[in-house]
């Protein structure tokens, strides 16, 4: 087991050293499984903060990035992410407020069938995963978000999601009346 | 409310996501706040949309039509003295609308408020170069005495010498049916089948062995050129006779 | 033009970024053709002296790792009990009877090609060892067991394996087993 400052080094060096996020529970396995590492973690926090390195925590999970404001340093040369369509934009947010939430309902919200390649999109991206089946008749798969989309867009937890205290008072985060949804427009043909 | 100008709206249906998306378009020109929306005018401008469309003949999708008939159905509602037996009132579906117009709005912001955020691999980016963290699995190897021993009974087991004795051993050999044949044809002119030419007291196993051996000897016999075959179509009877 | 301690902020994020290491040249590309990024290292240098991250230079060009004394922590080692595979098992059984054996000669007696992957496990196993090569043609490998052998399978010498009689006595020859074996499974030796 490591302590002190040597574990702070090394909780530094592991985290540096990793390919993906890691939580502290995989940060034990590489520093001593009796290590203070959330000790060491705030101690790291402090030292680079405002840093052009920092670290940060992302649903759970630790990760060394570049400072955001240093953004234009960093694009020249990298290829742009694939943009996301309008419709896949709409079905991520809807998810990430609503979940888990079934395709009925992403649907309900929009309007409009979900077309099939949306959430293979969003699914290949590692942003969202299927997340059980409700029990009710059909019993409809569910989707919630991952911790790869709490990382990719610098969320520590899902409750950092811009304005969800807000729209959640506002009653709009309320769970779906798909029965009245459905008498408005019972088109759904098939896509 | 003069918001329903066709010139400002594409009648282009391919440009909305649907009907809800074309009413929160239209929603969003009455540039008040969707909470305090009016859905008669909001009713309005969607049916003289349609009706626009289909003036210029332009094809609308049924969908959009369904949403045209829910809203006539529901104008009429409202602007008709209220029936207090129906249920879900008029004033109750408006408010359902307009509350589903409020979140589809509140999802399409909170998602350009999502990608606008500082992305991984966008605006901030990991290591570019991480040495990896590895696990280096180390195989224990496990197997019992028995296990080993009973493996090599089984090996024995497998390559143990073994004579086969064959007990009952009713046949009438090659030779036998070679010299019984080429004598017997050689005593015939005509033709004969070949079961003629078995022994008339073989019976059973016996019998097939002896005719058996009997076909291959006249194959053999044809092929030394000492014996003749004649069959008129497969399966049928084959005859043989000394070769002339 | 970036300079002073944002220089410096940008300096550390563009080699953390970095894919390769960077020549000062490389690195001017990014914060400014006139930026002092030789001052901004040697900053850099001062900071991480002594931290589990350590600013290098090879060459001229210039790279962040994790300091080599902790290198030993980005590697866990794992162990994993697996059981042996019938192949496994029958080559180890001739080995054991007949050693010191080719695998030409394990072969005859098993009546199977024996993979080249069965006589590794068990040469990582530590149960068997080359032994020398047979002078015949082709001068084949020969293999014996080895001590660990014995230790794992509780057996003081190789005199202490019951013999063809005592396998017999045990039922271990019933060639009724045998059929049974052979019609269970055909060929195993794919591992």
């Amino acid at each position: 087991m490591t302590q002190g400052e040597s574990l702070v080094r090394a909780v530094e060096a592991v985290l540096f050293a990793a390919e993906t996020p890691l939580t502290i529970h995989d940060i034990r396995l590489h520093v001593g499984t009796q290590a203070d590492v959330g000790g060491a973690l705030a101690m790291l926090l402090e030292r680079y903060a405002g840093r052009g390195i920092e670290l940060v925590e992302r649903g759970g999970r630790w990760h060394f990035q570049t400072a955001a404001d240093l953004a234009h340093l960093l694009r020249r040369d990298r290829e742009e992410t694939r943009r996301l369509s309008r419709a896949g934009i709409e079905t991520l947010a809807i998810i990430a407020y609503h979940e888990p939430v079934s395709r009925a309902e992403i649907e309900a919200i929009r309007g409009v069938q979900v077309a099939k390649g949306t959430l293979d999109v969003l699914l290949e991206a590692g942003w969202i995963r299927p997340a059980g089946r409700r029990e009710v008749p059909g019993r409809p798969l569910t989707y919630a978000t991952t911790a790869g989309f709490l990382s990719h867009f610098g969320l520590a937890t899902r409750r950092d999601l811009p304005g969800l205290d807000d729209l959640r008072a506002a009653g709009l985060l309320d769970p779906i009346d798909l029965a009245f949804e459905n008498a408005v427009e019972k088109d759904d043909d098939s896509d | 409310m003069t918001a329903a100008d066709p010139d400002t709206l594409t009648l282009d249906l391919d440009g909305w996501e649907g009907p809800l998306d074309l009413l929160l378009a239209l929603a969003r020109n009455q540039k008040v706040d969707l909470k305090v929306i009016s859905i008669l005018a909001l009713v309005e401008q969607y049916l003289a949309f349609l009706d626009q469309a289909r003036s210029l003949k332009l094809e609308v999708a049924a969908d959009y039509l369904v949403m045209a008939a829910w809203l006539a159905y529901l104008k009429s509602a409202l602007l008709l003295p209220r029936n207090p037996e129906e249920t879900p009132s008029p004033e109750d579906m408006a408010l359902r609308l307009q509350r589903r117009l409020e979140r589809l709005n509140a999802m399409r912001e909170a998602g350009a408020r999502l990608v606008a955020r500082d992305r991984l691999g966008r605006d901030v980016f990991l290591r570019g170069t991480p040495e990896g963290l590895r696990t280096v699995r180390h195989a224990t190897w496990e197997a019992e005495i028995y296990d080993l021993i009973a493996a090599y009974g089984r090996i024995s087991a497998r390559s143990r010498p073994v004579m086969h004795v064959v007990a009952h051993r009713d046949v009438m050999t090659l030779d036998e049916a070679l010299a019984r044949v080429s004598e017997l044809i050689g005593m015939r002119v005509d033709w004969a089948t070949i079961e003629s030419l078995v022994p008339s007291s073989a019976i059973g196993d016996y019998r097939k062995s002896a005719v058996a051996s009997s076909f291959v000897a006249v194959l053999e016999l044809a092929k030394q050129g000492r014996a003749e075959l004649r069959q008129v179509s497969p399966f049928a009877p084959l005859y043989v006779r000394a070769a002339s």
